[in-house]
């Protein structure tokens, strides 16, 4: 089993990915992708060395509940900024110190953040474990901190790095 | 205007018109407020986060609208449209991660006597 | 609409004959771009404008008016892959030439002062 | 015909493209290997090329003229290749070319790049293509083919001077296949077909809209094929890029200018000749004027020149010349002796580009340097010594081929270049035959014509002559060469050609006769072509629901 | 059949003698005088037929349609030239056996002389007007292989390049004339020519076909204008000397003017022209020659004066005067020759041929010098001796013709006799008086054998000078009989005709002769007088000279004039022309242009073009010092036209292009990392500027002529209606024929598959090109340092390995994404490519969303670390692919179809129900692997450039990153 | 009256999307800096997406999918090689 399908997330994904693509459930179909499934991780097995291990799905719905509420909500905000206000904008990079290391994680925080309007993720410090994050306009520098350690790391840590949580 | 805009559209239940129709209009607003930001706004660190925008949000109406409105004219429930979410959800954030990070750096090697490194963070603002 | 792609088509060969006109190579490759983009579009309308007529013909009887011609997108499609395949040589060549001679010139060398 | 016999008639094409794909396949150290090879697939082509040639004079098929629909498609839908005796001279020649180019290559320049050999298939697939292809766009696919190996090739052996060249060839014929593309879709746009026979049978009837599009989707097409054909002024890079390339694969260039030359001459003919008209005048005209501007051009820079390289180039702008303002002329006879002019002059001037190499070898540049100077300034050197200079047999070698190889180029006799331009000044004057009371009185066209081909023979002469004694008389110790037979035998062989052309200068103007008078009965090709059938019986089976 | 013989064997004993060793002297001689001897008997075995007015001919088919056959024909005329080619050549290789020194490579020497006596056999004996010049040629050729033979002397050189480019021009004059003589008559035979005499003279041509025929004559028979370049041929061996250029080549353009006299003369024109020629010449040469030094020299000049002599006579034009002429040619060949051949013993005895240093060598070689007084004296008329008869001869003609108007004729012969016996006596004074000492050789006398051919010419002149009946009469008969027929005259060759006015004259000339040459020399001081007066101004060959370099000077600025070996005015002329080419033929249809009708505005079309063209614009205005904004902005112009694909649906082309554009912004990328920038432009002076602008403003005009011409006939064609294509075809049968509802996709790998295996055969030879070329690169050195981000310490990234980067540095976070977009990308790949067939798609697009999927992963990564883990070899996907595509289109040959012909395969497998399986599925993939091998294999070629250039050694990249480091 | 408000709905998102593919080709033409054209290449291409997605919509037709799929899932690819050439001075290691 770990032989033949050594990413099973990956493999469900791609079988999805096909049936969605040919838009069908026909038994033909289901069967292919079902080998393609199977047979591109294996081919490309070596491009992938850092292994997922993902948990607790219902923090993961949580969590995409959260971030698109925040999403739609920032998006509003911008909006508004962009239109109305845009010569009173308090842009600035913040640093954001992280206690999640899996990579994995950090991806989806990324995701999550530069998905979000108005932050974007510069990159994690060299040196250090803190995020450089551009917010476009700052107020409260302490609550945006807050907002991601609690809101979102602490969830993801949850999910990738089971044992820390 | 021409017919371009003014193409009969089908007729689909209401059900999924309305939210369709609203989620053209909203969608439309958006995507023109990303861009207008990203026209408008004086630096470069601002202009990043008008298209993020409309990638976003704006994508996101306008597939829901799509779902809608193929589900209604096929009369099947049409869901591939998710995947170009998923896609743009995988992408997006890469492209303006290494956008401003190329930016960052530029800008520090740009004054580079006064840098060091590790302070690439520490100024308040780019003007 | 035939006035818009007209122009269009006028004003990218416009842009590449320019371009191909200058002495840099950088230049001559960015022109043999957009003139490549402006004789596919060419061939491109050889088959005259349809607008939401792909030439898919999902049902076995087939009116031919209700599709696009698909002749000229063919040939298009294989103009566009010659054309990519002979911008890889150019750039190449042109990276050799600037190694090998000093100077980006399309003569290989700069014209006499 | 059988359907094997039939099958040949793709093998031109089919034949280097599998090779060329085994070559890729073969690894980089297997020289010999990779060599034979290739020298194998050529030599198949070759006797392909001489069974065609077989095939079409004799007539085995139907007029001469052999058709394939490619994917069974008929004619003018799917593309069609036809090969009839202009198609099988010209492959034939290819093949003869491309042998003797490749064993030449064999002792230095097959070495010199990584994908030499099939580069070198390929670009036969190319040339071998466009000759056999029935079909404008298919045309456009296999010049492609043919240029993108040439360019490969032209940069073989990576110096400054052949990357210059590359370049200018490389840009110019980008450009010139803008145009074509720009032409072919406009012919398209006229006729709504891509088959040359039938674009021929459309073009008869058409309104003055589409006709205006045809004529200017031809003049375009006409300036693609004419730079490739080097006309005057679209020819300049021509010198630069023969005198810069490898020999073998100059002597490859030398065939590919008349690629454009047999795209005119099979378009013209097909499609434009047969409408009396004004524009056939005019474009008669127009290419009599070209060739004769290109000659004029030819022989200017053929006497100005110095370094053998630009002078063989200029010998090809001549022979092109010489072409474009014969098949412009018009006349059965007068396209029947440019066709005996073509392949002398192809064959002769890539002998001299493969001699070239061997010639640069005696020549010492300091040495050249001082037999100029004391031209220039009439010094005479060791006037009292009145014992000769003994040549080694090598020597004798180059400088006898060099000698066979300027008078075919300069058309002295007795080898072929001659009885050529005889041929062709024959047919100028007496374009309906030699007879007492010929009324027929030749125009100035035709004076122009031979006066410039006479004065292009000349400049040959000078030229070549001064270059001659400078490089093998002048030079006072000169190293006997290094020569191997494979650079001596292809040498020979095409001037042995050439020999054997001119004793069997009868038959050989005959075939040529019979060519030209083919290509001058368009009706006979067009039937041919559009009444191919199809392999009859439902080979892909419907049912298949997207 | 013995004329074939004749004709051939010098031509095989030409190649026999180059295959002789080196030293082979002796060999070589039988040999060559073995030829000649079988050929004397030929000749001799022949005479009776001869002799009773017969002509003997062979034919060979060669071209008849073009008139062109081998014909050989022996006449009179022939045969009297034949025996003087033969005769003479014999005792020349006698000659030259002992004269050529034992270090000479003989070998060639004889093989020219023999290929030589071929070709002047073969112009004698034509039978056909293009043969004749052909052989004519061939003579031009071989004299100028031997007057080079001693090519280590300059003089050689340029005496054989003088010869060769006068004769050989005379000879295309020649060729022109006898087509137009061909033209006029019907025919190049020469029996046939030569009976049509009055159609010729009627004819309008007449004059110019006489003017070229003339040309190429006097050419060769070095006339006036064109005599300058026999002097020079001197610098042959003298055995050349006395064949070539003085027996036979300088007779063929006489025998020309004899051959075709019957048709040719009898016209005003003819005797203007010939004989004004003859008469130059001869008053020209004999001048000259008296002030030569040289012997050569002196016998070059005088053969000139005596070729003008024949000349003149033949110019006359009575049936007299050919007598005469052909009596004189026989004459002259035979006392000439051993002239040369006694002042080749001359020089090969005492080393020198000056006569101002050569004097009394009567006593040293007593018996040579006899023999050379002799034939000096025949050579300058003396009675008793052959020369006298002959120039008797002419002065009677002259006489003749000069009785009316042309006074002056009678005039000019005498001067020319006074001044041939003022030569002659010049030449024997070197054999009277005291031996020089100051020689570089003492003479003797030469071996016996070099002297026999001496001896054999001059007991010639002493038996015609005596009894011309009997020994020539009927030879010189027959060749008179041949030539003039019917008009053949009375003549008598005597001694002694009594006293008549020619022997008035030609003792005035021997008196005259003496007493000129006495004063000469008293009061001229002649022997040290350099250049003859008034006439040195004339130098032939300083205007020879002069002229090739003027028109090779000439002709290199005309080139450069007419041409250009740069880019861009050639691009400039591709341009215009074929602007010029477009609109002249669109506006010969004008009402079609006046029938146009304005389009429908569509705006949002406008909106989206006003993007695409403006990006356009921008990138061309950007393109020069800003390469990645031109990138970016052609990039957009991408868009536009992806945009406009799709919305005139052709989805397959919008996909393609997107996948293009994408593949293309990468390539010019990982390009651009070895362009180094552009950083200043070049400094201009204000002319120069001018210029540039100029330019400018000329390309600008050009560009903007292109685009409206492009406009003008792309709307053009819009407003037009479209006419019934091949189109409706592949819509009807693509599903049901093609198996496939996406037409172009059919299109592509069904109806037109021939194309597209066209189209993967080109991005493979590209790519193997790239390839080849990427393997030799080496980049600019500007661009060989690492780039400065790299250098920079700032970016704490600058260090790191590309590897580093994506496992720990900043590419970390990214990476997760990239890493799992491929599986992605390769299903989408894998999609793209199984629907092709009906939906838009294919093995192309398949194929670049592929590459793509593979490329990011190099970019994440770098190139080590995804090579160390993936094996892609783009060679065998490239290689394989092609095989796949081609074997797939062959596999119709299984079944009885013609190549690429589609097939389905059909199975019904259970629970699956019903699978189709096309051809074309198979040949799809071929274009996939092709398209993945041709695009992996350019992208990565140039990846792999930047761990080259890595390994370069540390110091200079550092040093090199310094530099750039203070620049910025 | 649905088809009619739907046809109004969707001409305005048309409109704003237009609007949007010219504020980013303003932007691209302006620069002023390299980043700017690479972040308004990069919208670009996502306008250009939401385009075709409209006018699948409008044309009810489901092929133009595919064109906004492909843009989707490459269309960043040239955005980040940009970005990196940028950054790093060469795209490829
Ligand atoms: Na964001
Ligand atoms: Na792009």
């Amino acid at each position: 089993m770990k032989r033949w399908l050594p990413t099973p997330l990956i493999s469900l994904t791609l079988l999805l990915l096909w049936l969605m693509l040919n838009q069908t459930l026909a038994l033909a179909h289901v069967l292919l992708g079902a080998i393609i499934a199977v047979a591109v991780p294996l081919l490309i097995a070596p491009l992938r060395p850092t292994p997922v291990k993902v948990s607790r799905p219902l923090t993961v719905i949580r969590l995409t509940m959260y971030s698109l509420i925040e999403i739609l909500r920032s998006c509003f905000n911008v909006c508004w900024l962009i239109l109305l206000r845009s010569d009173r904008l308090n842009t600035q990079f913040i640093r954001i110190p992280l206690d999640l290391r899996d990579p994995h994680g950090l991806a989806v925080l990324a995701c999550i953040i530069n998905s979000t309007p108005g932050t974007v993720w510069v990159e994690i410090i060299p040196g250090s474990s803190d995020l450089a994050l551009h917010v476009f306009d700052l107020h409260d520098a302490d609550w945006w901190v807050n907002m991601i350690k609690t809101k979102l790391e602490q969830p993801l840590i949850e999910i990738f790095e089971q044992e820390k949580a | 205007m021409s017919n371009f805009l003014t193409l009969p559209m089908a007729e689909i239940s209401p059900w999924l018109a309305i939210p369709m129709a609203l989620l053209l209009v909203i969608g439309g607003i958006i995507t023109f407020t990303g861009a207008l930001g990203l026209l408008r706004l004086p630096n470069f660190y601002q202009r990043i986060h008008g298209p993020a925008v409309f990638i976003t949000v704006g994508t996101g109406c306008f597939l829901i609208a799509s779902m809608l409105y193929f589900s209604g004219t096929l009369e099947r429930p049409v869901v591939h449209e998710l995947l170009i979410t998923a896609f743009v959800l995988l992408t997006a954030p890469v492209v303006s991660m290494m956008i401003m990070r190329a930016a960052v750096y530029r800008d520090l090697r740009k004054r580079q006597p006064d840098g060091q490194p590790g302070d690439a963070y520490q100024f308040p603002d780019e003007q | 609409m035939e006035a818009v792609i007209a122009i269009a088509i006028g004003v990218l060969f416009a842009s590449g004959v320019w371009l191909i006109l200058r002495p840099r190579t950088f230049q001559v490759i960015i022109g043999l771009l957009l003139i490549s983009y402006a004789v596919n579009l060419f061939i491109f309308i050889m088959g005259r404008l349809n607008v939401n007529k792909p030439p898919l013909t999902l049902e076995k009887s087939v009116d031919a008016g209700l599709f696009a011609d698909p002749v000229t997108q063919a040939l298009v499609l294989t103009a566009i892959v010659i054309g990519f395949a002979t911008t890889a040589l150019y750039l190449v060549l042109l990276l050799t030439s600037r190694g090998l001679t000093g100077t980006d010139h399309v003569d290989g060398k700069e014209p006499r002062q | 015909m059988s359907f094997w016999a039939d099958q040949l008639i793709l093998l031109p094409i089919l034949l280097p493209l599998l090779f060329a794909a085994a070559l890729v396949l073969l690894s980089g150290r297997q020289q010999q290997l990779k060599f034979a090879v290739n020298l194998i697939g050529t030599l198949a082509l070759l006797v392909v090329a001489l069974a065609l040639f077989w095939l079409t004079d004799q007539e085995i098929w139907a007029d001469g003229v052999g058709v394939y629909l490619a994917a069974n498609w008929v004619a003018p839908f799917g593309i069609a290749l036809v090969v009839d005796r202009l198609s099988a001279l010209m492959l034939t020649l290819c093949a003869v070319i491309a042998v003797t180019a490749l064993i030449f290559s064999y002792r230095r320049w097959s070495r010199a790049g990584v994908h030499f050999h099939s580069l070198f298939q390929f670009l036969l697939a190319g040339i071998n293509g466009s000759f056999i292809t029935g079909d404008l766009f298919n045309l456009f696919v296999f010049f492609e083919i043919m240029l993108a190996a040439s360019y490969g090739l032209l940069l073989l052996g990576l110096q400054p001077n052949r990357v210059r060249a590359s370049m200018q060839y490389v840009v110019i014929n980008l450009v010139a296949s803008s145009f074509f593309l720009i032409g072919v879709a406009l012919i398209y746009a006229a006729s709504g077909t891509l088959n040359m026979a039938d674009l021929a049978v459309r073009a008869v009837s058409m309104s003055d809209s589409e006709r205006l599009l045809l004529e200017t989707g031809a003049a375009v097409l006409a300036i693609a094929f004419l730079t490739k054909s080097a006309m005057w002024p679209l020819g300049f890079w021509l010198p630069t890029t023969y005198s810069a390339a490898a020999p073998p694969v100059a002597a490859m260039l030398v065939l590919m200018t008349k690629v454009g030359i047999y795209a005119i001459l099979r378009l013209w003919l097909l499609v434009f000749a047969d409408q009396a008209d004004s524009l056939n005048a005019l474009s008669g005209a127009v290419l009599v004027t070209g060739g004769l501007l290109t000659l004029a051009f030819g022989t200017i820079g053929l006497l100005g020149s110095q370094e053998l390289g630009r002078m063989a180039g200029f010998s090809a702008i001549i022979s092109s010349g010489t072409l474009l303002a014969a098949i412009g002329y018009g006349q059965p006879k007068v396209i029947s002796a440019a066709l005996f002019y073509l392949v002398s002059s192809t064959l002769a001037v890539a002998a001299f580009m493969l001699l070239m190499e061997l010639i640069e070898r005696i020549r010492k540049p300091s040495a050249t340097m001082l037999a100029l100077t004391m031209e220039a300034f009439a010094i005479d050197d060791s006037p009292e010594e009145s014992a000769g200079v003994v040549i080694p047999a090598a020597m004798a070698f180059i400088g006898l081929s060099f000698i066979a190889c300027a008078l075919i180029i300069a058309g002295l006799p007795p080898l072929s270049g001659f009885m050529a331009k005889f041929a062709l000044f024959h047919a100028l004057l007496n374009p309906t035959g030699l007879f007492t009371d010929n009324l027929y009185s030749a125009g100035p066209l035709a004076w122009g014509i031979l006066a410039l081909v006479i004065l292009s023979g000349l400049s040959a002469i000078i030229s070549l002559m001064r270059f001659g004694v400078r490089a093998f008389w002048a030079i006072p110790d000169a190293k006997p060469p290094r020569l191997q037979l494979t650079e001596a035998l292809p040498v020979t062989l095409l001037l042995l050609l050439c020999i054997g052309i001119s004793i069997g200068a009868g038959p050989t103007s005959r075939y040529m006769e019979r060519t030209s008078a083919a290509l001058h009965e368009p009706q006979l090709y067009i039937q041919r072509v559009l009444s191919a059938p199809a392999v009859p019986g439902v080979v892909s089976t419907a049912g298949v629901e997207p | 059949m013995l004329l074939l013989i004749l004709t051939l064997i010098p031509f095989i004993g030409c190649f026999l003698a180059a295959l002789l060793p080196v030293n082979a002297r002796n060999r070589e001689a039988w040999l060559s005088a073995a030829i000649a001897l079988v050929g004397l008997i030929i000749i001799g075995s022949l005479f009776p037929q001869i002799n009773n007015g017969e002509v003997v001919r062979y034919q060979i088919d060669w071209m008849p349609e073009y008139g062109l056959n081998l014909v050989l024909r022996m006449d009179g005329l022939a045969w009297l030239f034949c025996m003087l080619i033969i005769g003479i050549f014999l005792l020349v290789v006698v000659y030259a056996r002992y004269y050529m020194s034992p270090e000479d490579p003989v070998p060639r020497f004889f093989s020219f002389l023999l290929a030589f006596m071929g070709s002047m056999l073969g112009v004698v004996l034509s039978g056909n007007l293009i043969q004749l010049v052909m052989f004519w040629e061939l003579t031009s050729l071989s004299s100028f292989l031997l007057i080079g033979y001693w090519h280590h002397r300059a003089e050689a050189r340029r005496g054989a390049r003088m010869a060769f480019t006068v004769t050989a021009t005379g000879g295309l004059c020649l060729l022109a004339g006898v087509l137009m003589l061909g033209h006029i008559i019907g025919s190049y035979d020469l029996d046939v020519v030569l009976a049509s005499g009055e159609t010729l003279r009627e004819h309008a041509w007449y004059v110019p076909t006489l003017i070229l025929i003339a040309l190429g004559a006097l050419t060769k028979s070095a006339q006036f204008p064109f005599h300058f370049w026999l002097p020079h041929a001197m610098a042959a061996p003298t055995p050349v000397s006395a064949y070539l250029h003085s027996a036979t080549m300088v007779k063929a353009g006489v025998f020309l003017l004899m051959r075709l006299w019957p048709v040719l003369s009898g016209t005003p024109e003819w005797t203007w022209i010939i004989g004004g020629a003859g008469v130059c010449t001869l008053m020209i040469g004999s001048f000259i020659a008296i002030f030569q030094h040289d012997l050569k020299g002196l016998l070059a000049y005088s053969t000139i004066s005596h070729l003008g002599l024949i000349t003149a006579l033949l110019g006359i034009g009575t049936p007299l005067a050919m007598v005469a002429a052909i009596f004189h040619t026989l004459n002259h060949a035979t006392f000439k020759a051993s002239l040369f051949m006694a002042a080749g013993i001359i020089d090969h005895e005492s080393g020198t041929r000056d006569m101002r240093q050569l004097r009394g060598l009567g006593k040293l070689m007593p018996y040579t010098s006899t023999l050379a007084i002799v034939a000096s004296a025949a050579m300058a008329g003396v009675p008793f001796l052959n020369g006298f008869l002959s120039k008797e001869m002419f002065f009677a003609e002259t006489l003749l013709v000069g009785s009316n108007s042309n006074w002056w004729m009678p005039l000019a012969a005498i001067t020319m006799g006074i001044f041939s016996v003022v030569y002659s006596l010049r030449f024997i004074h070197v054999f009277f008086g005291e031996p020089a000492t100051d020689l570089p050789k003492t003479p003797h006398e030469p071996p016996r054998w070099m002297r026999f051919p001496v001896e054999v010419l001059v007991v010639f002149c002493l038996v015609v000078g005596i009894i011309p009946g009997l020994s020539v009469g009927p030879l010189l008969h027959n060749s008179v009989q041949s030539v003039l027929g019917e008009q053949t005259p009375y003549y008598s060759l005597a001694l002694w005709h009594g006293f008549n006015l020619p022997l008035l004259m030609s003792f005035i000339a021997l008196g005259g002769g003496v007493l000129l040459y006495t004063i000469l020399r008293s009061r001229f001081n002649l022997p040290q007088r350099t250049r003859a007066p008034v006439l040195y101004r004339f130098s032939g060959k300083e205007a020879y000279e002069s002229t090739m370099l003027e028109l090779r000077s000439a002709a290199s600025r005309l080139e450069k004039l007419l041409g250009t070996r740069r880019l861009q005015p050639q691009l400039v002329l591709l341009v215009s022309v074929c602007l010029g080419a477009a609109v002249a033929a669109a506006v010969s249809v004008p009402q079609v242009w006046a029938a146009l009708e304005p389009s429908t505005p569509h705006i949002p079309f406008s909106v989206l073009w006003l993007i695409g063209g403006a990006c356009a614009v921008a990138a061309a205005w950007q393109a020069k010092y800003h390469r990645l904004a031109a990138l970016a902005l052609v990039g957009g112009t991408g868009l536009v036209v992806c945009l406009t694909f799709l919305w005139l649906s052709a989805p397959d082309l919008a996909l393609t292009q997107l996948m293009v554009e994408t593949v293309t912004t990468v390539l010019i990328l990982l390009g651009l990392r070895w362009l180094p920038p552009r950083l200043l432009s070049i400094e201009q002076d204000r002319a120069e500027a001018v210029l540039t602008r100029t330019r400018r403003s000329r390309d600008f005009i050009l560009a903007v002529a292109a685009g409206l011409a492009m406009a003008a006939i792309s709307y053009l064609v819009l407003m037009l209606p479209a006419g019934a294509g091949i189109g409706g075809f592949f819509l009807e049968r693509s599903l049901s024929e093609g198996g496939g509802s996406n037409v172009v996709n059919v299109l592509l790998v069904d109806f037109r598959g021939f194309d597209t295996m066209g189209e993967i055969a080109v991005l493979g030879i590209v790519a193997l090109t790239v390839y080849g070329l990427l393997r030799r690169f080496r980049p600019a050195p500007e661009s060989m340092a690492r780039p400065p981000q790299q250098t920079n310490l700032i970016d704490p990234a600058a260090q790191q390995t590309p590897a580093e980067q994506a496992e720990t540095g900043y590419m970390m976070v990214p990476g997760v994404y990239l890493r799992l977009l491929l599986p992605m990308i390769l299903v989408v790949s894998l999609y793209f490519f199984m629907r092709g067939h009906n939906l838009p798609g294919g093995g192309f697009v398949a194929g670049l969303v592929f590459s793509v999927g593979i490329i990011i992963q190099y970019m994440l990564a770098g190139t080590l670390w995804v090579e160390s883990r993936l094996h892609l070899q783009p060679h065998r996907w490239l290689a394989l692919g092609l095989v796949v595509a081609v074997v797939t289109g062959l596999g119709a040959w299984a079944v009885g179809y013609p190549f690429l012909t589609s097939h389905t395969a059909h199975f019904t497998l259970p629970l699956l129900g019903e699978l189709h399986m096309p051809s074309a599925f198979f040949f799809d993939l071929g274009v996939f692997c092709v398209v993945v091998g041709a695009t992996m294999l350019i992208l990565t070629a140039l990846a792999h450039q930047s761990i080259r250039s890595h390994r370069l050694p540390l110091a200079a990249t550092e040093a090199a990153g310094a530099a750039e480091k203070e620049e910025n | 009256m649905i088809a009619l408000m739907l046809t109004v709905a969707l001409g305005f998102a048309q409109l704003c999307v237009m609007l949007a593919l010219i504020f980013c080709a303003i932007r691209l033409l302006r620069g002023p800096t390299a980043q700017d054209r690479v972040l308004a290449l990069d919208s670009l291409w996502m306008a250009a997406m939401l385009f075709i997605l409209l006018l699948g919509i409008r044309f009810s037709n489901v092929i133009y999918f595919e064109a906004a799929l492909v843009i989707a899932l490459t269309g960043f690819v040239s955005s980040i090689a940009l970005a990196k050439f940028l950054m790093r001075g060469e795209i490829i290691e």
